[in-house]
């Protein structure tokens, strides 16, 4: 209990530490909420009215106080779970802005990510088993060549094949112009057909570090005695390759994925920009963009936690799944 | 047709960087169904290397260059994966020499023993039968719970042989099934081992360098040098009337622990480097009788007095006559050679300052698993000291504690209660239990430790010129030519030769014995005051053992040096031991002079031990062994 | 997109108007929110420009005033002006337009100063109704230089706002009641549909049913591809090479219209030497290859930048008389050598151009790193200023670090932009009014350079009372000459207004040629559209 | 008694040919061991020549660029000609320079980001995990803080406030955000290696800390750490891209994420130029790929009995 108890304070420490970076790399930055928003608002060929400045200034509230103060309120906000009114979405609150966007990310990251997994996963297992075979190097060249396109360019070019040129499926965002959100089944079918193009993107270039990481640690596992001893009972390759050689292998990668689990809270900023798709991601890029102090501190808050509790799991998890690191605490 | 035919079947090891190396050449030998055959032979004779080949379970760069082998009527150099799937383990077992490790570490016991039921198509309760298979090598049935590393060394060694055993398969090949055993365990499954045999039935190939072991229990014993088998005959022959000059000096290294006056000899010389050609006969260099055509003409394995030999003094009855089954076989063998293991003892020891001391100590494990947690009590309250010039016997059963106290010791682990000092040094004491960082490493100047397991003991990525020089470089201040040049010397005196060959390799492509001379010479390195050798010489055949403790030996005299000897062999802590400790579940039962406790234990457990060390030449001359002399 | 299920045919609409068009992005961020808060320009939709309308609509290519809400307007003396407003004018549901609920909005935003975008009340003492259709607007001073600022807010309806708990906040996002040609049909974050209002005052020159809006991609490249094929009516984008991508694809139908807008200049911080030195600047004018900045870095869509900060040719009439080239400035390295030269900086051995002091003059030019056609000006212009002998460091700020560094006159050379719109008052109050400056480590309003003559503050200050034109006309002459002979700045060329659009459905588009609206006059531009072949008969 | 090695022959007497023979090909070569294991395998040995030729691309991609990239005199979004083998850009470039002077910047940026931060996360992961007790702790803190920190922002702040800006600052601002990943995988092999018994003996034969895990641990987790390099140069290759996407970047130099942006905005889709928009993305994936290639002969690194076959 001891143990829960030390980890659960280390992680709390982790939070707040989190947190306050969160409260201040925003305001490091330079530029200011409101003259972000008006030289949005105006372009790059358009001087800007000082009067427009001023009333966005009266708009947002400008935050009392020093740092500090600012700091104490933020804290006590966030305690609240009150994040505020989003500066960009003004007057809608941080909120509405994130409950709006996460679904969208949770559903195509989060899936895209298992299946990366699953799939990098089963492939790399593959062509650990098959080392040096033809096999290994269709799979090993074959996805590193395919995994490593740049990504906007690749999504660029999904695009302009199968939405601008042959019109399978529509070119972006997360449903069509027509449709209203809702649970109906022409709105999920519409989703799920917006869903179908960054999808892909993401399954192209998810599984390629799966694959050569569990590949690459697999080929390590197969080496050991213990899996010759496997051979020599005979046990089917299938089950050698899964129990033997996967079992120990997938260790190290289970961690990296708990992390990215987590990480999708945060979205993918370069998927959902190039798919204008209304997730985390894009979110995330706008209010940094605009210094819109109050949503991203959420969405980083978001991550922050996602993160830290992922990585909570992984920990407990590789206890569970590797027993030689289980502690043996001498008493 | 016999269960299994050998004929002329060849290995060799091919590595890129070096030359290669005959590891096994022209070997035939046949095994009936049920027969019991035993494999004798030098550390790195190609004993492993003939398991695995006929297993099929060579791996690059080791191939088969030539014949055949030929199970139950199958060609296993010919059949395909899938044929030689549903051979193994059905048919066909084995217990990897360096079984300590090859149990896959994430899964549990249980786990492995389903595992191969199901990839056999066994019906039944798991659990069931694996509870009475691990019965059989006297395990408990809590280890099925267990994962391997939270096992000893013996503990994981009994579970591979459970688990040879678990399919009744009809050729069992158990490659040093039993180093990590105490001679108690030991003899417990070997026995059950005969008896399982006699009722199933199944052959079984046992490669063993416990010479007392094979030839007790074999029908019949081959033995092997240089890659060749060298005399093949029924084990009550090989006892009365060894042909082999190599037999002969083997057997005269061995000699029963519990007779008063012990002496060993051993067979000077190295083996023959097999990766260069040799005209004649292989052992010429070293043996006594070899004449001239023994340097020119290969002998071949012939019949002889109703058995196989390749020798050619033998063959033309040149061969001097010696009697054998005697307690006084060992000089008598020995006496052919000019090396005898006599290890005479310095006056007495005992008032030296001890240099260590363990007092009151205890180790208790616990282990968490979600929010349980068990524990084991691994070592209680153990006190006793070591001495300069002192060789201290650590005996006991597999588990008791030995290696966690080897490990409280060196100060890899720290005492639940209790504590370690360390006298020896040029400053004030020592508290081992408490140092750390820095000190600890100054410690270990001092004190060194040779691991039992020299299959995990050396980095897998890493050459042995590369594991000696730390120490040297390090300890002794010795860096490039230098320290290679002192690798070289010490690799020599572990029996290593030529040295060169085996700087540039790396732990896989060394046998069991030559890893674990390695691990030896790497705590030799820095000349350390206190060793703690936790199964030095498991690995090793009975010739090469006596001479490395010969080489503690001298080391501990002239060095003053004080050892803790951790072993199950009775015989080679007879020989080495000034002292004899006996621990059982943790607990010091017994403890004073080697002579004292062997010759007149007092607890039951000793006794048990003493009883339990087999006998061949007994059951060659029909004499009961004798407990006390 | 053939999977929305809710697409109408594209043939004609009813009574021969048009069925929809299909419009650019409508605003609101990237996901964007309803909300219909005329003052909120921040977070507002781009509906908000057809749902309320104002007192007059400005044509900001031309720089007239067209009645709108109000049909006239007068002056009755330089702080009073007086508003007649529209008869017959209905809110959509069906209430009438009154002078109460112009009196109203005016107070809103006195009210509230966050809705105050445009700072009217800077100007404005009190907004009152005499009758329901006349307004009368009090000054603080006199009033004639903020017309365009006033006279475009967006009147909203008294008895809805009234009731509204915090306009601040309000959304207005359940059915908008506004004056405009078009309500809100349908709204998803993706796209806007507006609905034709039958009963708008000038209804019968709506002749479009529908608007739809498409929500604009991150980097514009799927919005490109979809514009060239044809997808929207009108959009107003940056697209590269334009004619190959763009009217080459369809001759017949693709248009274009970039307009210029306001003077991209070089910044010079004058309180520092060698730039706080008349002659030197001056000297530096011809230094500069307008054209080809204008050729390769904003691939030819716009024109070099006149050096009175005026925008030629629509400006023209505003030009000082005796003006060459409209002020205009040819690139002449020989001449630039040759001036500064004599203006007192030599080129020493190494052929570098030294300062008063003797010492090479070095300075560094920067532009935002991600503004990427103004970095390709700025490799152009450090090549200029390197072959006339100056040590120039080219740096690439993040737009952020540059805006600041740029405000506080932590800097030797930037790009800025200023001017282009039709207040001329503003057009050199903000870069050159002392008032909007300030010293060196605080922010400066928009006055960056720090240009500090009391001569030009007075200028500025006729332009900003005077109500009448020839007055007016005369203070911007000589503001021009400021700007040519003292040389606060160096305008290089004019920032384009983007604007595509295509006559397949709908024609009446403004053009150069008919260039009755700038491109973001979107009121006048929809009562001026008509469906294609309409024109024919 | 006497010395038990009678006939043990002196190192190198009788053996001097065995010894000669012995020693490793690498050793007559005067090739470190490990290029000559990478070597033999036949596919790394692909991968080995297909970086080499990136490399000297690189390094003499002044020498073999054909124009300077960026002389911009030339006609604007030509196709692939002549003279412009892969046309121009919509400034009038010429796209093949680009590439080749390109290169030098993405190789620069993908290998020391790739390498500094595998660097931070390997120093850091390994101690952590190899250390253990507080050290463990504060260090798995850092991790940890590492890995939520706001990685676009931050580069946001770090690019606004460095004095300087340019290759390195990016370099730099790659592996600062980018390392803690690493350092979190690392640290939990390593634990899973740490009580190995050769690491207990590499201790009783008196290394310290570092060298243990530099010369016990590491070579054990090779493979691990490639696959970590490559995966942190891959991305601060697509960093240096999205950087300059974001307007971090330095746009004076040319790179081939650079490329790739400019190439999208720059309409390369629009008016149809292949040339300009694949040929960056396609060398980009090369590079990678010969990376991957390389990893086919890592596995014997790592794991020995590998080497043979
Ligand atoms: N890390 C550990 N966690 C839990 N239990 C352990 C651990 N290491 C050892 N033990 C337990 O402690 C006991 C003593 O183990 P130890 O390795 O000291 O035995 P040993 O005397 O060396 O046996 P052997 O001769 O077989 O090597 C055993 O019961 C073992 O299961
Ligand atoms: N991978 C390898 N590459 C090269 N030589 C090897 C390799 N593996 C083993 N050898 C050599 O082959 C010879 C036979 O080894 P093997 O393991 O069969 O010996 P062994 O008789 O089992 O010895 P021990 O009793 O010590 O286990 C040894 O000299 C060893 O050095
Ligand atoms: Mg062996
Ligand atoms: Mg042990």
């Amino acid at each position: 209990m001891a143990y829960f108890l030390r980890r659960f304070v280390f992680f709390l420490g982790t939070l707040w530490a989190a947190v306050t970076l969160n409260f201040l790399i925003p305001r490091l930055q330079p530029g200011d909420p409101a003259e972000a928003i008006v030289s949005r608002l105006a372009g790059q060929s358009e001087s800007v009215d000082p009067a427009q400045v001023q009333a966005i200034r009266v708009m947002l509230g400008t935050p009392d106080g020093n740092l500090f103060d600012q700091y104490v309120q933020y804290l006590g906000a966030v305690l609240h779970g009150d994040f505020g009114i989003s500066y960009t979405y003004f007057p809608y609150s941080v909120t509405h802005m994130i409950g709006q966007a996460l679904p969208w990310t949770v559903i195509l990251v989060g899936v895209t990510q298992i299946i990366s997994f699953v799939v990098g996963t089963l492939l790399g297992t593959w062509a650990a088993y098959r080392r040096n075979s033809r096999v290994d190097s269709v799979i090993t060249l074959g996805s590193t060549f395919l995994g490593t396109l740049p990504f906007f360019w690749l999504a660029l070019l999904l695009v302009y094949v199968f939405a601008i040129t042959l019109h399978w499926f529509p070119e972006r965002g997360g449903y069509g112009g027509g449709s209203s959100p809702g649970w109906s089944w022409l709105f999920i079918s519409d989703a799920f057909q917006h869903s179908v193009l960054p999808a892909v993107a993401l399954l192209i270039t998810g599984p390629i570090g799966w694959i050569i990481g569990m590949r690459n640690n697999m080929v390590q596992s197969l080496g050991e005695d213990h899996t010759r001893l496997a051979v020599a009972r005979g046990l089917p390759r299938r089950r050698i390759a899964l129990t033997y050689g996967a079992r120990i292998a997938i260790l190290p990668n289970v961690t990296g994925f708990a992390i990215a689990l987590g990480g999708i809270l945060g979205g993918t900023v370069l998927v959902e920009t190039v798919f204008n798709y209304p997730g985390m991601g894009r979110l995330l890029l706008e209010s940094v963009s605009s210094r819109d102090y109050p949503l991203m501190q959420a969405i980083f808050l978001f991550t922050t936690i996602g993160v830290l509790v992922a990585n909570f799991l992984a920990d407990l998890l590789y206890g569970f799944l590797d027993p030689r690191v289980r502690k043996v605490e001498s008493a | 047709m016999a269960l299994l035919e050998v004929d002329h079947l060849s290995v060799t090891y091919t590595p890129r960087d070096q030359p290669a190396n005959r590891a096994v050449h022209d070997v035939s030998f046949r095994i009936a169904d049920g027969e019991f055959v035993g494999l004798l032979g030098e550390s790195g004779c190609g004993k492993s290397t003939l398991g695995n080949a006929v297993l099929r379970l060579l791996s690059p760069p080791a191939h088969i260059t030539g014949g055949r082998v030929t199970f139950d009527g199958v060609d296993l150099t010919e059949a395909d994966e899938e044929r030689l799937r549903e051979l193994r383990w059905v048919d066909l077992s084995t217990v990897f020499q360096s079984s300590m490790n090859s149990l896959n570490p994430v899964i549990r016991v249980e786990a492995q023993f389903a595992d191969t039921f199901a990839a056999h198509k066994v019906p039944g309760d798991v659990t069931a039968r694996a509870t009475e298979l691990l019965e059989l090598v006297a395990l408990d049935r809590r280890v099925l719970r267990a994962y391997p590393h939270e096992l000893s060394g013996g503990m994981k060694q009994r579970v591979a042989l459970a688990l040879a055993l678990a399919l009744r398969p009809k050729l069992v090949l158990l490659d040093e099934p039993t180093t990590g055993l105490d001679v108690v365990v030991q003899r417990s499954i070997l026995t059950r081992l005969a008896e399982l045999r006699r009722e199933l039935g199944f052959a079984v190939l046992f490669v063993s360098h416990d010479l007392g072991t094979v030839l007790e229990m074999a029908d019949r014993v081959m033995v092997m040098y240089g890659g060749e088998i060298v005399e093949d005959r029924p084990a009550g022959e090989v006892l009365r009337e060894p042909r082999h000059p190599y037999t002969r000096g083997l057997l005269g290294s061995y000699a029963d622990p519990r007779l008063p006056e012990v002496r060993v000899s051993y067979i000077p010389g190295r083996p023959p480097d097999l990766s260069r050609p040799h005209a004649g006969c292989l052992f010429t260099a070293r043996c006594p009788h070899a004449e001239d055509a023994c340097r020119t003409t290969h002998p071949d394995l012939l019949p002889d007095r109703g058995g196989l030999v390749r020798c050619l003094v033998a063959q033309e009855d040149r061969l001097p006559v010696v009697t054998l089954g005697t307690a006084e076989a060992a000089t008598a063998l020995g006496s052919h050679f000019p090396a005898t293991a006599g290890l005479h003892r310095p006056a007495d020891p005992a008032d030296a300052a001890p240099v260590l001391t363990v007092e009151r100590v205890s180790k208790r494990y616990t282990s968490r698993r979600g929010l349980r947690t068990s524990s084991v009590e691994a070592v209680r309250d153990a006190s006793f000291t070591l001495r300069p010039g002192t060789v201290t016997a650590l005996v006991g059963q597999s588990g008791s504690g030995k290696s966690t106290l080897a490990r409280l010791i060196t100060g890899v682990e720290r005492p639940s209660t209790g504590e370690v000092r360390f006298t020896g040094g040029d400053g004030p004491d020592l508290r081992v239990d408490r140092l750390r960082g820095r000190a600890l490493r100054d410690y270990r100047r001092h004190v060194q430790m040779i691991f039992q397991d020299p299959f995990s003991a050396l980095n897998p990525t890493r050459t042995i010129a590369y594991a000696l020089s730390r120490p040297l470089a390090n300890f002794a201040g010795l860096g490039g030519v230098a320290a290679r040049e002192r690798a070289a010397q010490l690799l020599e005196s572990v029996g290593l030769a030529p040295a060169g060959q085996f700087l540039d390799k790396l732990p896989h492509q060394l046998s069991g014995g030559q890893r674990q001379r390695v691990v030896t010479a790497r705590a030799l390195a820095p000349e350390p005051r206190v060793l703690i050798a936790d199964e030095p010489i498991s690995m090793l055949d009975v010739s090469i053992r006596a001479e490395i403790l010969e080489l503690l030996g001298d080391l501990v005299r002239e060095h003053r040096l004080a050892m803790l000897y951790i072993t199950h062999d009775l015989l080679s802590a007879r020989l080495l031991a000034d002292e004899v400790l006996v621990l059982n579940q943790g607990r010091v039962v017994e403890s004073g002079p080697t002579r004292e406790v062997i010759g007149a234990a007092r607890d039951d457990y000793t006794r048990l031990l003493l009883d339990s060390i087999p006998n061949p030449f007994a059951k060659a001359t029909g004499r009961q062994a004798s407990p006390s002399a | 997109a053939g999977c929305t299920g809710t697409e109408q045919q594209s043939g004609p609409g009813t009574e021969g108007r048009i069925a929809y068009l299909d419009y650019g992005d409508f605003g609101g961020g990237s996901n964007p929110q309803a909300n219909y808060n005329p003052y909120l320009d921040a977070s507002r939709l781009g509906a908000t420009e057809y749902l309320f309308e104002q007192l007059v609509a400005y044509d900001n290519y031309g720089c007239q005033a067209k009645p709108w809400l109000a049909t006239e307007w007068s002056w009755t003396d330089p702080q009073t002006l007086v508003w007649k407003l529209r008869d017959g004018v209905q809110w959509n549901d069906g209430k009438p337009f009154t002078a109460d609920d112009v009196t109203f909005t005016y107070d809103l935003l006195k009210q509230h100063k966050a809705l105050d975008v445009k700072g009217v009340w800077r100007y404005l003492s009190a907004v009152e109704s005499t009758d329901p259709h006349t307004v009368t607007m009090r000054f603080v001073q006199p009033g004639a230089a903020a017309f365009t600022l006033f006279s475009e807010i967006k009147i909203v309806p008294k008895h809805v706002w009234s009731t509204v708990a915090d306009p601040v906040t309000f959304t207005n996002a359940e059915k908008p009641v506004g004056t405009g040609p078009f309500t809100v049909k349908a709204f998803n974050p993706q796209q806007l549909t507006l609905g034709r209002n039958a009963d708008y005052w000038q209804a019968d020159k709506i002749m479009v049913d529908e608007l739809r809006f498409h929500k604009a991609d991150g980097g514009g490249q799927i919005d490109q591809l979809k514009l060239s094929r044809g997808e929207y009516d009108t959009n107003a984008m940056f697209v590269p090479d334009i004619k190959k991508a763009y009217v080459d694809r369809d001759p017949a139908h693709n248009k274009y219209w970039y307009p210029s807008g306001g003077s991209i200049s070089v910044y010079m911080n004058l309180t520092k030497a060698p730039f706080d030195d008349t002659a030197f600047r001056k000297a530096l004018l011809p230094g500069f290859n307008r054209q080809e900045i204008v050729d390769k870095a904003q691939l030819g869509y716009v024109k070099p930048a006149s050096q009175t900060g005026l925008v030629v040719p629509g400006q023209a009439d505003w030009l000082p008389k005796d003006l060459a080239d409209q002020g205009v400035i040819g690139y002449d390295q020989a001449k630039a050598d040759a001036d500064l030269t004599a203006a007192g900086y030599p080129r020493n051995g190494d052929g570098k151009r030294v300062g008063k002091d003797g010492k090479p003059i070095t300075f560094s030019f920067r532009v935002p790193g991600s503004w990427t056609d103004w970095v390709q000006a700025q490799r152009i212009i450090v090549s200029n200023l390197t072959a006339l002998g100056f040590t120039v460091r080219a740096e690439t700020p993040t737009p952020e670090a540059y805006e600041n560094d740029r405000a506080i006159g932590n800097y030797d050379m930037v790009l800025g932009v200023h001017g282009g719109s039709c207040n001329m008052f503003r057009n050199f109050q903000e870069p050159l009014a002392s008032d909007q400056s300030a010293p060196i480590g605080k922010k400066a309003v928009s006055n960056f350079v720090r240009w500090n003559d009391p001569h030009t503050d007075q200028l500025i200050d006729t332009l900003r009372t005077a109500t009448d034109d020839a007055a007016q006309k005369a203070a911007v002459a000589d503001l021009a000459k400021v700007m040519v002979e003292q040389v606060p700045v160096i305008p290089l060329w004019y920032g384009a207004k983007w604007f595509q659009y295509r006559t397949a459905k709908a024609v009446g588009w403004p053009s150069e040629e008919n260039a009755y609206a700038a491109p973001s006059d979107n009121l006048l531009i929809i009562t001026n559209l008509k469906p294609t072949g309409a024109d024919a008969k | 008694m006497s010395t038990p090695a009678p006939a043990v022959p002196a190192p190198g007497t009788d053996t001097e040919g065995v010894q000669a023979a012995a020693t490793a090909v690498a050793r007559t070569t005067r090739l470190p061991g490990w290029f000559v294991i990478l070597w033999r395998n036949r596919k790394c040995r692909i991968g080995l020549l297909m970086l080499a030729a990136f490399v000297l691309l690189a390094v003499f991609a002044p020498l073999l660029a054909p124009y300077d990239p960026h002389e911009d005199a030339f006609p604007t979004s030509l196709g692939p000609t002549g003279s412009h083998w892969l046309g121009t850009t919509a400034q009038g470039e010429d796209v093949l320079s680009q590439l080749v002077v390109g290169a030098r910047t993405s190789m620069l940026v993908g290998l020391a980001a790739g390498v500094l931060s595998t660097l931070i996360g390997l120093v850091i992961g390994l101690t952590a995990g190899f250390v253990g007790g507080w050290v463990d702790e504060v260090l798995s803190f850092l991790i940890n803080l590492g890995l939520v920190v706001p990685a676009l922002p931050l580069m946001v702040t770090l690019a606004a406030y460095a004095p300087v800006r340019g290759i390195w600052l990016i370099i730099v601002v790659i592996s600062v955000t980018g390392w803690a990943y690493g350092a979190r995988i690392k640290r939990s092999q390593v634990i899973t290696l740490r009580t190995r018994d050769y690491v207990t003996a590499a201790r009783f034969a008196g290394d310290g800390t570092a060298r243990i895990i530099a010369r016990e641990i590491v070579p054990n987790m090779t493979s691990l750490i490639v696959v970590g390099f490559m995966g942190a140069a891959l991305a601060a290759i697509g960093g240096e891209a999205g950087l300059a996407f974001l307007g971090l970047g330095d746009p004076l130099t040319v790179s081939w994420g650079a490329m790739l942006n400019q190439a999208s905005l720059g309409g390369a889709m629009l008016t149809g130029q292949w040339a300009w928009l694949i040929a960056p993305g396609l060398a980009l994936s090369l590079l990678i790929t010969s990376f991957t290639l390389i990893n086919f002969g890592i596995d014997a690194l790592s794991n020995p009995h590998l080497r043979e076959d």
